[in-house]
């Protein structure tokens, strides 16, 4: 799905990105409408806002690099290479889905495009990132690992063990802090001393910041650091600041307590990653605003399609319950 | 009486003690403003301000850690675990500190802390999200453990938890939090290691911890149109056990049955019913019979988390088998 | 046949493993050049080297994360947890990751990870280097949980372990590293599952787990000369459970003691006696005793410390009360 | 016993350290000829080289100031004002020990002087420490804490968790890193990346190395870091360079795949610090080699008195077993 590791210098490139970055947030519209009728399940965490993060860095990746993801995922897995299909099948707790329903929205995980899925325990896959790029590293594949993780997450002590392993081995691991600015209903400021790239410099590890609204800055930093981890030069850390748009979850509906309306619609209309990258594409002459509205209305027919899809696909069997609690051995 | 919801029955609980006892403090994720998550301690630090109600980054390791040393050091600290899984992070500061150190300092430092989670699946919140844990710390010698079943044990084991001079863990279902229940104006405790009998029978006990109390309840009552008079017994505190109040009762009825949320195997029945087998063994008709959750982590899907936990139906089915005597046949 | 240590044995089941395999390869503190404080993994680092033998911080949640992702993708690592004590730090990493990759992936993604640990008490460590920690692991679904007895044991089980598509966790006993068995040349396996009767007898079944296999053979032996004949069976994993075996001894002795070195409130012997209490009820004369280490944390005194086990006397003493007829009367 | 927060610039003073430092000295010895005879239960960690960074420290704190120590915990506690008869006691696993013999060498705590505890997990003790320091800044007494632990507890996540809320809170708990330079049987540059002092900097804390070897420097530091402590100017971190003379435990005598009989050697000839601060007490006239080795000897003959006395004691009666696991309570 994403392209092998050639610069993406020309329009094709660009054009896919934008692409993604609309699917993902016609992803989210529907699942949260999803939510809003009673359709859906459970409660799920909307990645709309944080777009060209997943997209700038995914597409730096190949089809083997893995990612792990967070219980805001849905974003990443698009962005891997995802189909709506599953996804929504997943998220509906359908026999189709990525884990025939057995996981849902927080642990939608799919292998085929080497996303390792996402976790409901913050910070909880940042220790399987770091052992993904040392098996890559011992297996002599040249795959990078992708850890996702938001600026609440940083908090977990998790990460400083595995940076300072990941440092001391050199393995070819990229830790990726979403700063949207909030953990919860909680400022992430008010939680978190110091700086968060000093945390990463203090083992050793190069750090970047780049701007998370920004998915070709994103991509190209990505692609850079990328081609040096293949290389045995990492691991590395960048920290992306980002917004994101929605609650903490889809039921978060009344929070002026922790966050204002006006910075809300601040992020909205001057950051939008989708908006500024579309302005710019019509701005370079690379695309014009009547592709660019037909690329929208491919994604939400195709969107659509997933849901009414997934609305009709059956349930599990529910002899399905006590299956894949083990996996089966030879020995 | 007035009835109140299990949630503003521990708010009540924590708010009262709290203008008793200065030296008690919260502090967890989202504890204040947010009052929680599931909004349970909303107002609090309102009247207590930050200083008491203090909002934590997301290190459960790290803040248990820090109340441990602040429960051995002159305060008591409420420590507020957003959901029952993340237990297993937070263990070592648990089991290997907090539950030890009355012990290991020959009685000289002593830890007065509660940790407050929850436990409980039917939620669609996925594998990471819907365990009931109990049976973990239930087997650490040094910690107390209770399971309140409605607003009303909530409120009173909670007031117990607060002045005990151990460390106690206390799970709140987190699918009750919405019922209510009568709870007196006046101050009451609930003492530990007494068990309550919920209704009086002669032909069976149903013992059910938390939310299968109300499991236990609704099959008395299913049984009770069909004859069969059964005892329901709610533990209330599996550490301390009230063995004589069980014991007395199934001696009387000589059949019973365990009913609990957690996994079945190596988890809270098979204590239970052993202790029973072993004490009233030359009383009871059948063996006693365990219904616990089944043996796999809680799937997302809701055609198949369902069938994970005891129902109504399932224990009113073996009530009667057992009453039949139809279990001689199946041993 | 040749007569090696248990520790020896474990070199051996490893070091096999690891030549025919090159996606195994082994990780945990003082591994490599030391072979651990224990020295059961002396000489593989010069076998293996450093890339497969790896030295780690003193990070236990992050490596056994970072094995997590390292099985998740490829490669089968074999985690040293220096003592099981240290279970309790890493139990995020085991149960909410490792036991539930396979089920929340609805079967797509599996961990194939061995973590070895060691339990048992008496060698004046106190009480956060003495614990037999095994029911917390084996309460969880998705892992599977090895107790080997004795060398035989150590070797065949952990090379099953190895082979298995799952994590297991493996506990030595700490104490019977330098205890002598007959372990053979060839390669065998010991598959997961069947218990082993040691010894044959009709009048009681004594099951006993790792270490107290020794003490019911010694009490075995005890009881012969006066003219008791006890079963001895060793269930060898406990998850799975070899219950058949264990309800067909059972059925014929219809008398039978558990014997365990973990805490016996809510621990393995409440299990295995209300499985059998359940299964084979209308055999028993009298109801199944357990033996499990007191509900104390380990104290460090030697005058303290060996009441807190079972001990061959009390097992002997028991199985006479029982056998007897005496327990009826405890009941 | 530690003198109350004035300047240490008269002779009583620096003999006192002087003193300490020889008392931890005999201490160590002792134990460790009571493990070479076979006479000590279990295995201890031997604090000899390191004697100026614990008298140094705990010589600039009050009795109430509290303290937590580790695995090689000795010298701690004779610094923070042991005495030597309940220390060789507890030992020894005898009844008039500071644990009533429940503890042992592992978790020695003398909570009459502030001392919190040895502790046996690497890094256990980080949370206790600045819970101590939160109790102590909500309580209003003006105490500071100080957590010793050595280089490779660093590689512990809980130690970044609870110095983000130490420095968000402005706790006043020092963080005091002794440098021993090994992690049990591994350099401790071969496990930990980047830099020590950078990594309590992330965190916004300041952070400071000094010669663990000089006692004055690390008083000096001390005492000006405890100050601006108490005024709410905290959490500081102390890096601090020193040696341990013995190997990692009293049981590792061949150590010299680790480390070279040289290096040991060049330690003890050139930087011991008790030989080094006697002759700069001698040169400077504050005190005569004759008054120092008096110094020497009453000490030796207190410690030899404590030996004889704590071999004669009685161990605690059997009964105390199960004494001391739950702390009683009014409610
Ligand atoms: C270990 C753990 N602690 C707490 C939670 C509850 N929780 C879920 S998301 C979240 C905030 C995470 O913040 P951040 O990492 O910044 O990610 P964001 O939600 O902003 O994307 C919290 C506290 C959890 N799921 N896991
Ligand atoms: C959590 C934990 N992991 C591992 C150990 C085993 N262990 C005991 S001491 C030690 C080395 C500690 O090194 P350091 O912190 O530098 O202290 P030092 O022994 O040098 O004083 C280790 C790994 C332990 N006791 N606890
Ligand atoms: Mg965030
Ligand atoms: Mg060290």
């Amino acid at each position: 799905m994403s392209a092998a590791r050639k610069k993406k210098t020309n329009a094709e490139d660009y054009l896919r990105m934008y692409r993604q970055m609309v699917r993902i947030r016609a992803f989210e519209d529907r699942a949260n409408q999803l939510y809003l009728s009673a359709k859906m399940p459970g409660l799920t965490h909307m990645y709309s806002g944080q777009e060209a993060v997943a997209v700038g860095i995914c597409e730096a990746l190949t089809a083997t690099d893995r990612i792990t993801s967070t219980h805001r995922g849905h974003g990443h897995c698009v962005a891997k290479g995802a189909n709506f299909k599953e996804m929504f099948c997943e998220l509906l707790g359908k026999e189709e889905g990525y884990c025939r329903g057995k996981g849902g929205s927080m642990h939608i995980a799919d292998q085929s495009n080497g996303n390792l899925g996402a976790n409901a325990i913050v910070g909880g896959s940042m220790g399987i990132a770091t052992g993904a790029a040392l098996s890559a590293k011992r297996l002599g594949t040249d795959d990078v690992a992708v850890c996702f993780f938001g600026d609440g997450a940083t908090a977990q002590g998790l990460w400083y063990e595995v940076m300072n392993m990941a440092a001391l081995w050199g393995l070819p691991v990229i830790y990726a802090c979403e700063n949207n600015g909030y953990s919860e209903y909680t400022k992430t400021d008010e939680i978190a001393a110091g700086s968060l790239t000093a945390r990463a410099e203090a083992f050793g590890i190069e750090a970047h910041v780049v701007d998370g609204q920004d998915v070709l800055a994103v991509n190209d930093l990505t692609q850079k650091l990328v081609a040096r981890a293949r290389k045995g030069e990492g691991p590395f850390f960048i920290q992306l600041d980002t917004y994101r748009y929605h609650g903490h979850h889809v039921g978060d509906i009344n929070r002026e307590y922790y966050r204002s309306k006006d910075e809300e619609a601040l992020w909205k209309s001057e950051r939008d990653p989708i908006v500024n990258f579309g302005k710019w594409l019509v701005d370079q002459g690379i695309s014009s605003s009547d592709d660019l509205d037909k690329v929208k209305s491919e994604v939400e027919t195709d969107a659509d399609a997933a849901v009414a899809y997934a609305e009709a696909a059956p349930y599990p069997d529910t002899r399905e319950v006590d299956m894949h609690v083990y996996a089966p051995s030879a020995a | 009486m007035r009835e109140i919801t299990l949630s503003k029955a521990v708010n009540e609980a924590i708010a009262e003690e709290m203008r008793r006892d200065e030296t008690i403090f919260l502090l967890g994720e989202d504890v204040a403003e947010a009052g929680t998550p599931f909004k349970v301690l909303s107002g609090l630090v309102e009247e207590f301000g930050t200083e008491r109600v203090i909002d934590t980054p997301i290190s459960e390791p790290g803040f248990t850690g820090i109340a441990v040393g602040a429960a051995l050091t002159g305060s008591r600290p409420i420590v507020d675990l957003m959901f029952g899984d993340f237990l297993f992070l937070i263990m070592d500061q648990l089991c290997n500190q907090a539950a030890k150190a009355y012990y290991m300092s020959g009685g000289k430092l002593n830890v007065p802390m509660v940790l407050r989670t929850n436990l409980g699946a039917t939620r669609r919140s996925a594998a990471q999200h819907s365990q009931s844990l109990h049976a973990l710390v239930a087997h650490i010698p040094g910690l107390k453990v209770a399971l309140p079943s409605s607003a009303y044990e909530a409120k009173g084991l909670m007031k117990t938890a607060i002045r005990d001079n151990n460390p106690v863990v206390i799970f709140e279902d987190k699918l009750m939090y919405q019922d209510k229940a009568p709870v007196p104006e006046e101050e009451y405790l609930i003492p530990f290691g007494e068990a309550n009998v919920k209704r009086q029978g002669k032909d069976i006990t149903l013992i059910g911890t938390s939310s299968m109390v109300q499991v236990a309840e609704a099959a008395a009552e299913a049984l009770a149109k069909e004859g069969i008079e059964a005892e329901v017994i709610d533990p209330r505190t599996i550490v301390p056990l009230d063995e004589e109040t069980l014991l007395r009762s199934v001696k009387k009825t000589s059949r019973a049955i365990v009913i609990d949320e957690g996994h079945q195997s190596y988890g809270i029945t098979g204590e239970i019913a052993s202790r029973l087998n072993e004490k009233a063994f030359y009383h009871l008709d059948a063996p006693v019979v365990r219904m616990g959750a089944m043996d796999v982590p809680v799937p997302f899907s809701p055609a198949l988390e369902d069938l994970t936990v005891p129902t109504v139906e399932k224990v009113t089915a073996m009530a009667r088998r057992l009453v039949a005597g139809e279990m001689i046949h199946a041993a």
